[in-house]
């Protein structure tokens, strides 16, 4: 799980590398400072599992097994990237791997992965659907809805509430009346947990017990891991103009990656070299994605007019 | 040739459905009163019984996001249907249908298919008012990804939808609520329609028309009656209007040198206008008057038949536009 | 109360009677057996109050006070209606009274109450607004959405939930992973009350609260009535197919006009006499209402083209 | 003359809202991000520190239903602006713009006015993909019941606004990214611009192109080369799309015998083809070639520059088309 946090955390300073160049077109939305969630959420992930992700997603994706280099194609808007440069940043998605996406609409995953667990047991796999999404995104109809309904319909599905606070510049408890997401889950009888967002082993272990739940079909559960972001939320944004410094700085203080590093060399489950290596593996892997995404081609224009539709039978558009 | 048989346009969707259902078990509906009560409009009496509540699922009045399940469900191996009762509603499901469901193949770079049905209903006439009323589809013409499909008659709905249902394309099947109770002759049997080939109802030298959805035989009875006045129309039924068949209407349209389009939504950027603009680089030489459109003008519906009546477009007012167009 | 409850149900007998003389163009929603939750809530309301009513609006805008002619002659399509014709049953509306109108999409009045909620906060009024809807309408996100916002904001909103069970054919417990509406109020850190909503005086009882919390800024509150629709979803639908016998009849037998009525009498309030002229008046309004819209003239075709904008400077369009 | 000074788009708008706040104090603003960021665009920066949290209200991500609340507002004696910070989320809020805000009047027979300014964002170049970056006014054009200002340069963007946040109906404004950081020189002081009235921008004998939003600032520039070369093109920027000025559009084309729309939105059922089709019984006969259009083309917007530029109506483009015209 180490390895993974610092990979994403690697992978976002990359990013915002490749933007201070000018190498990187558009936006794109820093998962640095959350790293425990996605990391111990998808633990639990087999590669049969879907997981539907937010603008945030590259933290989400890293940690379902998302290729890295086709990742930060993406990003750079190549064609080798995943979604052949027509996607980027906010819509990475590799079908394989279960990875149903990244979503520009805050809250529109939150039906797709309900879908996607409605299929599960229609088709009776054991699959699980992971469905993440931010505070803000749970002030959308999508949350409620779509919760309902697997609540009513005991789907196969595991919320996992982001919340770091703010939306943009809106903080979460100027726009709800119980910033308390996690019970927001006694209004559609399910259980709902809230979770020390930065705290990747209690995050894995809330998890692990919705992941049980839901093979066994007892229903979805909603967790709200708390947490924070780092940065802006993008690239480019300083991100302090609407967040208290105090605030802010006692969440640094309790960055996901120094405490759980710290954690794993005081309880003597790995030493300092160890984890160097991992964190020198990890660098390394990126630096070879970005090498990777900056030597590739843009798409020509014409592709621009390909992967509409299907073509079953070549029908004229 | 072929055995007929009589049924409703509403028994026509749910013959294609069941038999689509039974054909391939990762067919499922979904949407408000498919289940137990087989449909609002009837197009669903059945299937419930059939085949079971997790395939013919009764969903709560949650438009956006159950549309947006349907998604889920194409994505990962199942090719649902889904009914939403009217397509004012679609409104309230733009974001999944149009964001979403619309885009997720071009988004992805082409890496996912979306084997998705969306069943819906246009029409005013039922003094339904301005919000259970509306004929939406040039909504979804607009924005890219969506195959649509305007069925004319029974026999064209059931072919149609059956298509519908085994494309690997996102399609709205627009369904004409003042067609559902209608009897028509369909054919006997398995059958399907290919999406992109308009259907000529009526052959004539004079002026093309087209007409979407029951319009087109609307149109065609006009024809008859001005045949008698020696005026001879050729009648398109488009089908499909993503993708258009634009040239079997240009071919039409280069033989009679006049070009009508009628619609029942709303005028102001609707499929009428376009459809001209899209085959005037081809037409325009041969054109012997202005090409005209006859469809709802911009208002709302309202309620009271003796408001609403006067603004849908029917055989009365079809027949004024085109001698009008012979006027000069 | 109770000749409010007697108008709103002979108004809906009259709407079956004229329905079925062919003189009604489309459909109505009969809100037989509910009477006890417009009338309850509708006691608190004062004319500066506002009201916003679903499909099954009669009842609401009966209680609010609106005038039975121009409700009548709009059901059947007449100019002297109170849309002259354009709404019908669906969207009939008195802006002068408060009365903010029926709505023929089911959760999309919420919002437009909890917007004029707002309002009477901005300008630093007392008003406080009601927000009408049924079970099934609470499952669509607009429900979700708005309560949040005045729950965070303390909007001076009373949201009821008419709980009948049923959305057309759908029983609510098949939707749902919690049927009892009112806990929803939990997600939002607001007072969510239920509430038998057959029984007009405990309706009034609780309004009253949520009146009073409304008024003195405290925000809103979620009350849910649990009632039983007699009648099918709209006129002519026999409503039988997908619904319980036993549960319809015990229903049935709790009519809150029956109950009312006896209770009136038991506890001697009022004597049968004052009660059957009551019931007299009442039959006697609705019948002048009848005749005043059979009487009335339909709209001329040109109208259709009227009130679309309001026109300042007569701008074409 | 005029005394002008220089501002942004960005700094146009605000100035408009400004304006208009300080003179009514039922005007308010809400929407994603407008209290303490200032708006997502910078187009609300200082508003709250100067009107207040109440007056200019930081909403949750939640469009349908604050959307819906702005009508509340409306029907109760406010006046709001409402900002839905791309039209792309106007899909999410879609039932309460297109089923409500534009339909409540009409319903209640004229009981109520809807005094409402919605203001959104168009425009593609920002490698926003295909979620942020769509022009969909064309929707707000199909279903009546909405005024649709589509403001092309800084000095526009403000009278217009002024006009709208005072109209007693509800108004989709649309303001184009792109422009948001460009300078312009506008009038100092107070002024406003008439809904209907379009602008001829250039005056031409040749070819009259009409051009959306910024799309007419940059037909006149097209202009300017093509002056050099001999065609003489009249620019016009209609300013508001319901209503529409159809007569300066008709004399003009009477005048020109040439006609290109220019538009950012999808060319299927879009506002170009309507506009053709609209003035197409005056001038048909004055047509010298057929009609054109420029508009993005029928695919979702993609990320990458290396195709997204390409799709987009722009100068070369228009520079290309317009030629062609006259080649025949
Ligand atoms: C429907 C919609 N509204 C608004 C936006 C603009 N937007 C992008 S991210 C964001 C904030 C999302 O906040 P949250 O859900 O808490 O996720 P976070 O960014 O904090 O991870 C907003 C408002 C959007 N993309 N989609
Ligand atoms: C958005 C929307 N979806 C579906 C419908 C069709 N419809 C009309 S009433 C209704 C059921 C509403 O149920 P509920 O909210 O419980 O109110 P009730 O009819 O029981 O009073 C439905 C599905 C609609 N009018 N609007
Ligand atoms: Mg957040
Ligand atoms: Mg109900």
């Amino acid at each position: 799980m180490y390895f993974t946090m610092t990979k994403i955390r690697d992978f976002e300073n990359a990013i915002t590398d490749v933007y201070s160049r000018g190498l990187m077109p558009g936006l794109a939305h820093l998962y640095i400072g959350e790293e425990a969630i996605a990391t111990g959420v998808c633990a639990n992930i087999t590669s049969q599992d879907y997981a539907v992700s937010t603008h945030r997603g590259h933290g989400h994706l890293i940690a379902q097994g998302a290729d890295l280099k086709k990742m930060m194609a993406e990003v750079l808007g190549r064609k080798t990237g995943y979604c052949k440069g027509k996607g980027g940043s906010m819509h990475i998605m590799d079908i394989s791997k279960g990875i149903l996406g990244a979503n520009g609409i805050v809250g529109a995953g939150i039906p797709i992965a309900t879908g996607a667990a409605y299929s599960a047991k229609y088709r009776g796999t054991e699959q699980v659907t992971v469905s993440f999404f931010g505070d803000a995104a749970s002030n959308q109809g999508t949350f409620h809805e779509s919760i309902n309904m697997a609540a009513a319909w005991k789907l196969p599905v595991v919320y996992v509430c982001e919340n770091n606070l703010f939306g943009i510049s809106v903080d979460l408890r100027r726009v709800t009346g119980n910033p308390n997401i996690a019970e927001r889950a006694i209004a559609y009888g399910i259980p709902g947990v809230a979770v020390d967002g930065n705290d990747v082993l209690e995050v894995y272990q809330v998890t692990h017990t919705a992941f049980l739940r839901a093979r066994k079909g007892e229903g979805p559960t909603l967790i709200e891991g708390k947490t924070y972001r780092h940065k802006g939320h993008h690239v480019g944004d300083p991100g302090t103009a609407y967040r208290l410094e105090e605030e802010k700085k006692a969440w640094m203080e309790r960055d996901p990656i120094k405490t759980f590093r710290e954690r794993l060399i005081t309880e003597k489950i790995v030493n300092e070299q160890e984890i160097e290596d991992l964190e020198k593996e990890s660098r390394k892997l990126i630096e070879e994605a970005v090498q990777f995404a900056e030597n590739s081609p843009f798409p020509e224009p014409e592709e621009a007019f390909e992967d509409l539709f299907y073509e079953t039978e070549g029908a004229e558009v | 040739m072929t055995k007929m048989k009589k049924v409703t346009y509403a028994q026509a969707i749910c013959e294609a459905m069941d038999e689509e259902m039974a054909r391939d078990k990762n067919v499922l509906l979904l949407g408000e009163d498919v289940g137990f009560l087989g449909g609002n409009f009837k197009t669903a009496v059945g299937l419930r019984e059939k085949y079971g509540d997790l395939r013919v699922k009764d969903t709560p009045i949650s438009e956006n996001s159950f549309l947006g399940m349907s998604l889920g469900m194409a994505l990962t191996g199942l090719r649902p249907i889904v009914e939403i009762m009217f397509s004012d509603f679609l409104l309230i499901a733009a974001d999944q249908l149009l964001n979403q469901i619309a885009k997720i193949r071009y988004m992805s770079g082409g890496q996912v298919r979306v084997p998705l049905t969306i069943r819906t209903t246009i029409g005013a006439g039922r003094s339904s008012a301005a919000q259970h009323s509306q004929s939406l589809h040039a909504i979804m013409c607009h924005v890219p990804g969506l195959k649509v499909v305007v069925p004319s008659s029974a026999a064209e709905a059931k072919g149609l939808l059956k298509t519908a249902i085994r494309e690997d394309n996102p399609v709205v099947f627009i369904e004409h609520k003042m067609e559902y109770n209608h009897e028509y002759e369909i054919p006997e049997g398995e059958y399907t329609i290919p999406f992109g080939k308009a259907n000529i109802l009526r052959e004539g030298r004079d002026i093309t028309v087209v007409g979407t959805s029951n319009l087109a035989l609307k149109a065609v009875k006009v024809a008859d009656e001005l045949a008698k006045e020696g005026i001879e129309v050729e009648v398109i039924d488009p089908r499909t209007l993503v993708p258009l068949d634009r040239d079997t209407i240009i071919n039409s349209v280069k033989k009679t040198g006049r070009i009508l389009i009628t619609d029942e939504g709303y005028e102001r950027c609707n499929i009428a206008a376009e459809i001209v603009m899209d085959v005037m680089p081809e037409v325009f030489y041969y054109l012997d008057v202005p090409p005209e459109r006859l469809c709802l003008p911009n208002v709302p519906l309202p309620f009271s038949p003796a408001l609403e009546f006067p603004l849908i477009p029917d055989q009365e007012k079809l027949y004024q536009k085109i001698k009008k167009m012979f006027k000069g």
